[in-house]
């Protein structure tokens, strides 16, 4: 099992969501979060006073999947969030050994579905 | 019934003057001093509108935008005050041309310090500005979220300086439709019909914010965009009832007036029962009673009565609140499910719509007893007597209202989006008018999902 | 003391009506008029508390059931305006019967606009009205965020519409207590305590809210359930602050009452004695200047002063909030860790157990001059040689109006209880009220811990 | 102004005593009960400054330190209240000594209820109060965020007992600065220089708050610390701008007083000016328009108007708001980013430098019409014929009561910085005032980012 | 060592967070978080309009372990975050390579309690 | 590839980032949390009862880095977030083995910076 983290502009989140459920992923995470990357962020001004914001706002997806679906998943991320403009994102895929389903008591594959 | 008050005002004030000047104390002199203080204490609550509105306004839509559309309904007072101080005091109110507008008294240049008339003329002013300033800013929250702020300033100022004033005059200033013997006594298509529909054609000209109506399979399925704040919302619904007390007891322009107290009774059950009705109204439809459509509903009892007020009694004030509770449930959905206009604060349905119920009601329920009592006449409605005529004035004045204001809005409109442009673009509107129109944030180190 | 006050109003109205009526301008008509500004003015400030309750409420409790209590206060005002007008009014000043209740006057049927008298009733009732409300909205704190929207909006109709009527009917409105001689002069008992013994029999009903008190070893622990927005609880205390110049200088009900002033001088002085010393207070018992208990310091002055805001001196006043700030510390300490009482606003400290003690007040600090000045009678107190027949007259409504209040609520709820049901289930005071019994939530978009 | 009119007052209502008490009604009567009312409204909204004030510091300043700022605005009017009426009402209208304080009148000690001139004072007390207490809330803005508790709530207290007073004797209550004949008709000077400029040494002797200003590579970089909520910072602006109609058309203390149309006027037109000013000029500047700029812009307005209020004509009035407007942005810049002191809400350059610049413009704008309509005397500024006597005046009173409450500051911080300590420390800064000072939290629940 | 992640239900964690100290598990990191899983959401209307809320409110726990306290740990989250019904949430288990305490530099199994 | 999470004082961001901005370390992920570890919490008081704050404000890093750059961080972080007082926070490490930027589709180390 693989544990998927991607990092997507806020707005993005719905067609990421939709793209997700065709490929039949329904189990997903969400959190908010501030990304500083390659989108070098924007000057906003309070009363006259730069503020160089250079954390934007991200959200962050952990998606627990099967081997076999690493690659749909993934897949249906970047055709949810890609505009092709700096600051899509990035995803990171890391291994996962062990999932367990609480209320079931559950373990590993059949657990993350 | 304004002008004739007006004119009635200065008739008698000249007469105390001279008293007045002299020191002396008298009883009618008093009796100016108790006018003019009701009118302005009136005043400051409607003022005091201005906040309601921006709670309203800002609760109802989304974090991303609430410093535009704090800064809109700052702004448009502001701009709206030296419109009106500048111009639209002496279209409204100034010497009658054809019955279709005023001609004089621009700057106030009325206002002479040395004379009763002058005096009134100054507290008069700020009685009227408020008003003005009010029909601005309904317009605000019909168009709210897309609007380009260089955008909204300019419509605000035109609104207050022209738009309104023309049907003011009509209606208060000597026009053609008060000498028809429309009775809107404290504007409900003065005030609340000209805001409602310039936000109906602002609405339609902006089209949707992005993601309120999503086409699927040939579909087009609405979605709800929900406000962020609805205890400042909430809050400023309350705002918006305390000041209407100033808005419709204070629009007797007299203290000494008998009526005020019948005045602020009709308005406030006319307000309860809209809120009522509309809760249960939401209930039904729902399956829940709905918060933002009972703070509308009270909102749309509270501008149905605006025109009858004076003239209806306190149990007819009732029947017209909780008529008015579930229209603007209907009105609302109607807009939104029917002809997919996306009205953010439902401003269209609370201030046009019911704005326009209220002034035909007065058709219906104008009672000669309460309209005597308050100086404004013999009139009774169909209800009572008076057969068909006053509703026929007042479906006048409701057409007429609404024939000027989306004529002169669709031009003004058409004329801003081809000049500096009505609409942000796309992205400005994913991120957030307060960033890209001002940039700042409203709430600062919030964790906020700005995912919609 | 307001029945008198009506009386000779309406006497001295009939007096003066023929010129009213003639377009005259006489110094009695003006004074009609002041009083009548006056009265209505403080009417709207009285309204406006709804808003400060709405605020403070909210605030003091959490964010999930933030849209609730906002629904809650918006409703009692709207059905208690409705049921205060079908029926509340009639048994609160309609024609004696034993002293014990009114009898006339439903649907406000003496509001006749033609006569003085009439009038009067109109302007009058605006001003009783907005009382009735702020009693049944006193009782949603205490009850605050478990209590069924359904059981909450027919329980708050009951007690605008019989409960409370029936105390201000034995104090104002010519019944036995108001007979003995009992001063209560702008309502620390009859509106306050009313309210806040109310919240107390539903605090008692409902149980106290999941999570409050954790049975852990057969010890009972307390545990802290903090509110969600301390701003807008600020804002409350200070919208009700503002607003209660309105009710006690408004409750001479005439403008031209010389002790306008004073009363104005003895709320706030109460009103600011009572949050310095609940500050003080609450820094030396928890180590720190509590803000929650500084702000119902403040309102806990409010309550107090209320009864006796007309006939005593500022200096008493001040006294007066001294003891009330301390007191309603012990109070809230008291409800919660002694009787295990959950009663998340400190309503029932502040509204009950403050409105009992300002009541008893009077007995003590009555003072002649200042009662009389203000036309309730010579009356002294007992530091004021006066005796004890005062306190005990006091001490006698204070007792009454607790045992009518707790038995007519016990019956009340315990109706409701048996049919609609009074509380919310498990989870759904889990989850929230919001979401559960409006289907939305207070702050879409914002990150809220809700593991509460 | 405000000395001739009390003592024409009382002078006026010794004449009608006789009539009053033996309950007749007459004109005399009346004009006492209008002026009466008409203080009481306007004291009352000014009360409500408080909450505008407390919603405009806490919206301004962040999360962290919100129950902290509530808390000081909250316990400055109570314990302003408190100080006023044992010490500060006496220093400043007391038995005149010298010109320079006032010495009796202690504990309201002259305010008898049976004597006309005991009611009067009783209520000009009340409305002086609220002054007494604005001028205390101002500094709290300036020393936002990292003050200590016990610190503030000693200087409040002595600047409404003494420092306030003094200033106020000067020029309302018999003293040299009004002898000489200044014109402050509502306080520009008196209430909101006085604030002003304690906050300003407040701001300096605190220092910045931390990360405000930092030194990198021998410059000193300026950064911005946002506000966490303009929303109710925008709200507390409405309250204010409501609020400050009492201010000013209640200054006359009289609502028979022909101009307080005039006043409500040129109030409004200026805060309008200045809002839109302060837009246009931030625009410019910072290539977008912005938001809190614009607010303090209206406050500007407000406050440079203050001074001229009932002197001015209306057009003047837009002007000095114009001007004030782009002066506050100035203003606001130059001492952050010339002078490095660190002002959060920008009261230094609102009611410091606004309030001087609205003093000073009375010598030039003054009109004799319109001064003397409010009974303020013949006086003309230099635009209107008046030479250059009035603006010496003026500005003698703005220098006065600049050095008067520079060294009393200076005294009064320096042993408070002795004796309990001036400023939290750092990890207290660094964590919040709330939950060091409080033990709190302002949003319970919410999600914030602290990392400022 | 290793990484649980669990996703619980908000009005758990109390429960949660004493089991843990039953078991002397005494440090975690929690953050809030939305999620999307078998439990199916429910619906809001605002204004009239439905809102379907698939995003539910959860709570994201991140418990760093030495390798003999995983099972406990697990066991622990489970006891307290069951309720047997849907949306009882999930634990995941990652493998930790390093860890470092900041105050001290210490690093590896001794850092992490 | 590396996947570093660290858990630091709120107030320390800032000059975190200083030192991984001094590090060429430019890509973070941050969000909010709250902790619970040795340092032991605090009491505030809300109406005369006691609260026991034991979830203290703590910020959450996330940062994926190449294998050179894995030190060069966490001295970073350390340098930035250590004041010696409990409280510090942790970092934690877990291996990384597939990154993707969304934007290009680019996967692996280069995708990383
Ligand atoms: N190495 C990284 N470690 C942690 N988070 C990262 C890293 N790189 C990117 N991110 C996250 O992804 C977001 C988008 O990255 P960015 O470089 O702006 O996108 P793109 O690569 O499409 O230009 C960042 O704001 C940040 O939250
Ligand atoms: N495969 C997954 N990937 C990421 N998060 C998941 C996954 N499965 C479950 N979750 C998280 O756990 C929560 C509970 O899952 P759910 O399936 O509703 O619980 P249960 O399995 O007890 O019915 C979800 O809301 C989601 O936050
Ligand atoms: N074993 C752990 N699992 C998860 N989070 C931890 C763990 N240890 C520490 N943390 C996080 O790091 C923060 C700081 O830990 P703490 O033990 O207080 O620091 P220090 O070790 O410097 O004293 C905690 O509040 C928590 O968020």
């Amino acid at each position: 099992m693989k544990l998927i983290i991607a990092y997507i502009q806020p707005h993005r989140l719905n067609d990421v969501k939709q793209e997700l459920y065709k490929e039949e992923v329904f189990k997903i995470s969400v959190t908010n979060a501030l990304g500083c990357g390659q989108q070098r962020g924007y000057h906003e001004s309070y009363r006259g006073v730069d503020i160089e914001v250079n954390l934007l706002k991200k959200v962050r997806l952990e998606i627990a999947v099967n081997e076999d679906f690493v690659e749909r998943t993934v897949e249906a991320i970047i055709r949810g969030a890609r505009s092709g403009k700096i600051g899509d994102g990035k995803i990171f895929v890391i291994d996962l050994p062990e999932c367990i389903r609480i209320r079931s008591g559950e373990r590993g594959g059949v657990a993350i579905g | 019934m304004k002008t004739l008050k007006v004119i009635g005002m200065v008739f008698f004030a000249l007469l105390v003057a001279a008293g007045a000047f002299a020191n002396e104390i008298n009883a009618a002199q008093n009796a100016v001093s108790i006018d003019t203080v009701w009118m302005l204490i009136a005043a400051f609550l409607v003022f005091f509108m201005q906040a309601g509105f921006a709670m309203v306004e800002a609760g109802f839509t989304r974090a991303k935008n609430a410093s535009n559309i704090l800064m809109k309904n700052l702004m448009d007072f502001a701009m709206g005050s030296l419109a009106y101080w500048a111009v639209g005091f002496a279209l409204m109110f100034g010497k009658d041309l054809w019955g279709f507008i005023g001609t004089s008294g621009f700057f106030l240049s009325g206002g002479d310090p040395f004379t009763a008339e002058g005096l009134w003329q100054l507290a008069f002013w700020m009685f009227q500005v408020v008003f003005a300033a009010t029909a601005a800013t309904i317009v605000s929250g019909a168009m709210a979220e897309r609007t380009k702020f260089i955008a909204y300033l300019l419509y605000s100022a035109v609104i207050s300086a022209v738009i309104y004033p023309v049907v003011g005059h009509w209606i208060w200033g000597g026009g053609w439709l008060g000498n028809l013997g429309m009775v809107d006594f404290a504007g409900s298509t003065v005030v609340h019909s000209v805001g409602g529909w310039a936000g109906l054609v602002g609405a339609i000209m902006l089209g949707p914010r992005m993601g309120k109506y999503v086409e699927a399979g040939g579909m087009r399925k609405v979605r709800a965009i929900p406000g962020h704040n609805l205890p400042i919302a909430a809050l400023g619904v309350f705002i918006l009832w305390f000041a209407w007390f100033g808005f419709n007891a204070g629009s007797t322009t007299s203290g000494t007036n008998p009526s005020i107290g019948t005045i602020a009774v009709t308005t406030n059950l006319s307000a309860a029962a809209g809120a009522f009705t509309s809760m249960i109204y939401s209930w039904i439809r729902f399956k829940k009673p709905d918060p933002s459509m009972s703070l509308n509903g009270a909102l749309a009892g509270l501008v149905a009565i605006t025109a009858g007020c004076a003239a209806v009694s306190p149990t007819s004030a009732v029947i017209i609140g909780l008529v008015s509770g579930v229209l603007v449930v209907l009105a609302v959905q109607f807009f939104d499910k029917v002809l997919y206009i996306d009205d953010p604060v439902g401003a269209v349905s609370v201030h046009g719509v019911c704005g326009a119920f209220g002034t035909l009601m007065v058709g219906l329920f104008a009672q000669a007893e309460y309209a005597e009592s308050a100086g404004i006449g013999t009139i009774n409605g169909l209800f009572y007597g008076g057969g068909w005529s006053l509703l026929g004035v007042q479906a006048t004045g409701v057409g007429a209202t609404f024939v000027w204001v989306s004529i002169a809005c669709l031009g003004l409109f058409s004329l801003i989006r081809k000049t500096v442009g009505l609409r942000v673009d796309k992205d400005e509107e994913l991120r957030g008018l307060d960033i890209e129109e001002h940039g700042v944030e409203a709430y600062n180190g919030f964790q906020i999902f700005t995912t919609q």
